[in-house]
């Protein structure tokens, strides 16, 4: 027998620093080593990991990925308890990751408009250095509801980004929605692709904004989760029945048209339907 | 070639979506049964709703997985919506769960009418209190609950087992005496646990839970193989199949059809097509005209 | 630093060579003690000779293998000659069984003098007629053999048991009742079966076989863990363990040392030395001073 | 998890032909293919299969390795219940290998002695070939115990060996023991190794010669088995411990002086030991 590859068993880690982001954002860096006697793999931009608190487990989204330097950092945003319990905690501590898990953003063409509202920044964040490392043009929208809460603004320009904030108060950059601010964008310049993460009903809008349009854009979605491995089917979404930890999170606009469920409703734990 | 018939029931080809693997919505078991499966199985739901345990609820194990997702479904009331939705010419399987012979028959009067035929899990080896393998570790109340159900419904019911007993041919017969139409052989194995070294932390919330894939398929086999030659009824096999070879494996020891689960994990939904092509290759190979014959060979040897 | 006693007996490491894998001579339990295994347990004997099933006797499934040996042995009288010339600075352990409590009583009584210990296989699921797994499903004729035993010698007596039952616990608890001073967890799962695809043949002559290897790890892990909530003596964990992660999680889980049988198949007796390496890197790593401070961490997480 | 490769389970195949060596010696001959999607290997000369008829698995040596047809040959001495139900067998019936196990010889030296008695010549002649095809001169004596039971001297002729037949009665070739006639050529010959298989008394006698010539030697030990994997212990051998199926079956001269047991006795399927 040559041994198996398990790979889905949550590996932890100790928490190599702690960056403070906005009041209620954190971001976690963790050392990644890629070799070829381990499972690990590195991560694109918009995969997640399972993070495991040992008392629960959430997908998170990656929100940095530095191959040099061998490290990966997950940025969260304090929602409820078990976000609560992650922000307590220090260099050094311990959380247990399990991934990558899902596809993430394929980079494409020479101009890209990646458009990130609150947490849903994380992936575009990572999305847009990649992009921006292998010479692709990315305009950024970074949304948030005030000044303080705009995320990694001067990370992206520093990665050669433009990067457009917008808060909801007008308290920093654009005044409004995302996807206002988006549509302007897309009058005035001449974009290949949008990729987009962010509140389902943000997407849903920007979506439509998309198909207007006729622009392809990638969508990464989230929906709560239990096995992370494609069996459990909390994830699946309706009616075409896929599952966000394997066919998703990332979706192409001509597949979102597929999921019906799309900015109308999700499942929660026990698989009721809760409606946005 | 691939057809087979359980219970009545036609199906195109042996192979069904198992119990728990996706099956909590009618567009995952519509998509399986586009993907290929001959049949396909409900996540089981109960009455009330239930969020099932906290995560970490499933990690990897040597050959398979163990899961403690604890049943977690939206409640009868909620599932009806999605039986309602059920497509594709398949027949359709609903699994139901619940801690009294009363809850089960009433279970299975509502939703009778939805589906092609019931599968009782009474051996869910992660079940919340009073549910699950706690029944199927003992003939008299499976006993009672097959017959409570028998007795509401006219679809056909299938039971399926737990293995995790000192003696299945004991269960398999209470069953079978109780009216059972066929047999589901097995869920999932143990339970199992892992520790996580770093920590020392169990990583299941529930710190145990049932076994599925590769490794459980000899165990699973040997409870089929046993269960053959002391029950008339028909049995579905389930346990670690992943390939073709291993629904012959299963059909040899005398399932009548198979069901598949964590393969999922392995190959996605594609492994119901994969599998009966190879099936059909094979049968061909070796001359077979039907399904039908296989079954059980191995104990003419 | 890794030294441990278990029923004050002191061994240099917390791995020992499990029972029914070489084994059969004082020449591969000398060797294997050479190897660096903390301790060795015999191949079990009887009071009368056996020549066990005819071959296929083994074979490979995913995660593992199954076996029905069949407890083949030359007899007390000839295992006698082997026990002698036993050496190494390890302790050694006898493995024997049985049909009745007298039988044990005997063979213990028989061979006191020339070991350290006793391990009463009251479990194996391939034993014939009135052996094996048969009593050690029942927690009567497992309290009865233990205690029969107890009165017969005044070395330690050690239990080994079957998972096969619905409630390991309760079995357990029957040993330690009647005077167990250690328990080792698990003997072989299933019983498995594995069927040649080509022919549908079962390939083992007896048809099951107990299954060992890495794919039981879960399983075995969940028995050491429960049982070490229920009981007082110490246990001896076993099943799937090939590396130190594995022994790791089993000493978290509750057992005081480990045996180590398939895992020989796979990396031949090296496995000992490499896992006492690993094992120690790790203990320097987290400052663990002894290997009893591991013991059952898992139940504080 | 990638799939196991799964390598200890009998792999039934059809018998491609059966030849009539002698009046107790058939060689059963199968197709093997080595490739990359399956676990098979190609043996080498003193490896063995386990053999299953179906109702038992016995060990057997390798008579013929042939990579170029794709086949293997299995020649089977008739002795007992087992290999008479083998005798029974034609082409397209059925057997299941399981293998193939253990160490083959090492082929070193320009000259070499091989001895083969009895069903001892299927890896000795196995070994003439493969060693005179790689340029190696061989001396193989085949001994048996009248002319009729003389195995594979043609084959080893035309594969560019020197083949000194031996019979016990004298019917054929050189009269008397192997040993006899192995002790005259090493006398006359200079060669580099011996290389043996046949009843443990010859082996023996064989060994003290090579010691008494120091010429190194390798012997092709047999003991009962069971598993075959290293684990059940049966094939054990005194004082060493060593496993026929793992170490073995072929050991060099050095190693035989640990194998006290050798020439002296062997243990039967419940562990008894037999005197030879």
């Amino acid at each position: 027998m040559v041994k198996d590859k398990i790979m889905h068993v949550p590996q932890v880690l100790k928490i190599k620093r702690v960056v403070e982001e906005t009041p209620t954002v954190k971001t976690f860096y963790f050392p990644w080593e890629v070799k070829d006697e381990d499972n690990n793999q590195f991560p694109t931009p918009g995969q997640f990991f399972m993070v495991w608190n040992f008392s629960d487990e959430k997908p998170m989204s990656i929100s940095r990925i530095d191959p040099v330097k061998g490290e990966i950092g997950i940025s969260v945003k304090m929602v409820g308890p078990f976000t609560q319990s992650l922000h307590k905690l220090h260099e050094n501590d311990q959380l247990g990751l399990r991934g990558p898990y899902g596809g993430g953003f394929e980079i494409a063409g020479s101009r890209i408009l990646a458009v990130g509202g609150g947490i849903g920044m994380a992936p575009v964040a990572a999305f847009t250095e990649a992009a921006s490392s292998r010479g692709v043009k990315v305009d950024t929208i970074t949304a948030a509801t005030t000044q303080s809460e705009i995320l990694f603004a001067e990370r992206l320009e520093k990665a050669g980004a433009s990067v457009f904030p917008t808060t909801d108060d007008g308290s920093h950059g654009f005044c409004g929605f995302a996807t206002e601010l988006a549509e302007k964008l897309l009058n005035e310049g001449n974009y290949d692709m949008v990729v987009a993460c962010g509140p389902e009903i943000m997407m849903q809008k920007l979506f439509l904004i998309t198909e207007k349009f006729q622009i392809p854009a990638q969508f990464s979605l989230e929906r709560y989760m239990k096995c992370a491995v494609g069996i459990c089917g909390q994830c699946c979404v309706d009616d075409v029945g896929w599952r966000i930890c394997v066919e998703g999170p990332v979706f192409w606009g001509d597949q979102l048209r597929m999921i019906s469920e799309f900015g109308k409703y999700r499942r929660d734990a026990s698989g009721i339907k809760n409606k946005f | 070639m691939l057809e087979v018939e359980i219970c009545h029931m036609k199906m195109r080809n042996p192979t069904v979506l198992a119990a728990g693997v996706l099956g909590s919505t009618s567009s995952s078991l519509n998509w399986a049964a586009r993907s290929g499966a001959g049949a396909v199985v409900t996540k089981s739901f109960a009455l009330e709703s239930n969020k099932g345990y906290p995560n970490p609820t499933t990690v990897e194990v040597e050959g398979g997985i163990i899961n403690a997702i604890g049943l977690s479904n939206p409640g009868v009331e909620a599932f009806k919506g999605e039986l309602e939705k059920l497509e594709g010419n398949v027949p359709h399987i609903a699994s139901i769960y619940g801690s009294t012979p009363e809850d089960f028959a009433s279970l299975a009067s509502q939703v009778e009418d939805l589906v092609d035929a019931l599968e009782l899990n009474v051996s869910c080896p992660h079940a919340m209190e009073g549910c699950g393998a706690a029944i199927g570790q003992d003939p008299d109340l499976t006993s009672n609950i097959v017959g409570a159900v028998k007795k509401s419904v006219k679809i056909p019911v299938i039971v399926k087992l737990t293995p995790n007993v000192t003696d299945i041919v004991e269960i398999a017969r209470a069953a079978e005496s109780a009216g059972a139409d066929a047999l589901t052989l097995i869920n999932s194995l143990g339970p199992g646990m892992r520790i996580d070294p770093e920590t020392a932390h169990p990583v299941l919330s529930n710190r145990f839970g049932g076994m599925s894939g590769p490794a459980i398929k000899p165990v699973a086999l040997r409870c089929v193989y046993q269960t053959y030659q002391n029950v008339k009824i028909p049995i579905m096999g389930v346990g670690g199949i992943t390939n073709y070879q291993d629904v012959v494996e299963f059909l040899y020891a005398g399932a009548s059809c198979v069901q598949i689960g964590t393969a999922v994990m392995y190959h996605g939904l594609e492994v119901f097509q994969n599998i009966n092509t190879g099936l059909e290759k094979f049968m061909r190979d070796k001359n077979y005209q039907t399904v039908e014959e296989m079954v059980g060979m191995a104990h003419q040897m």
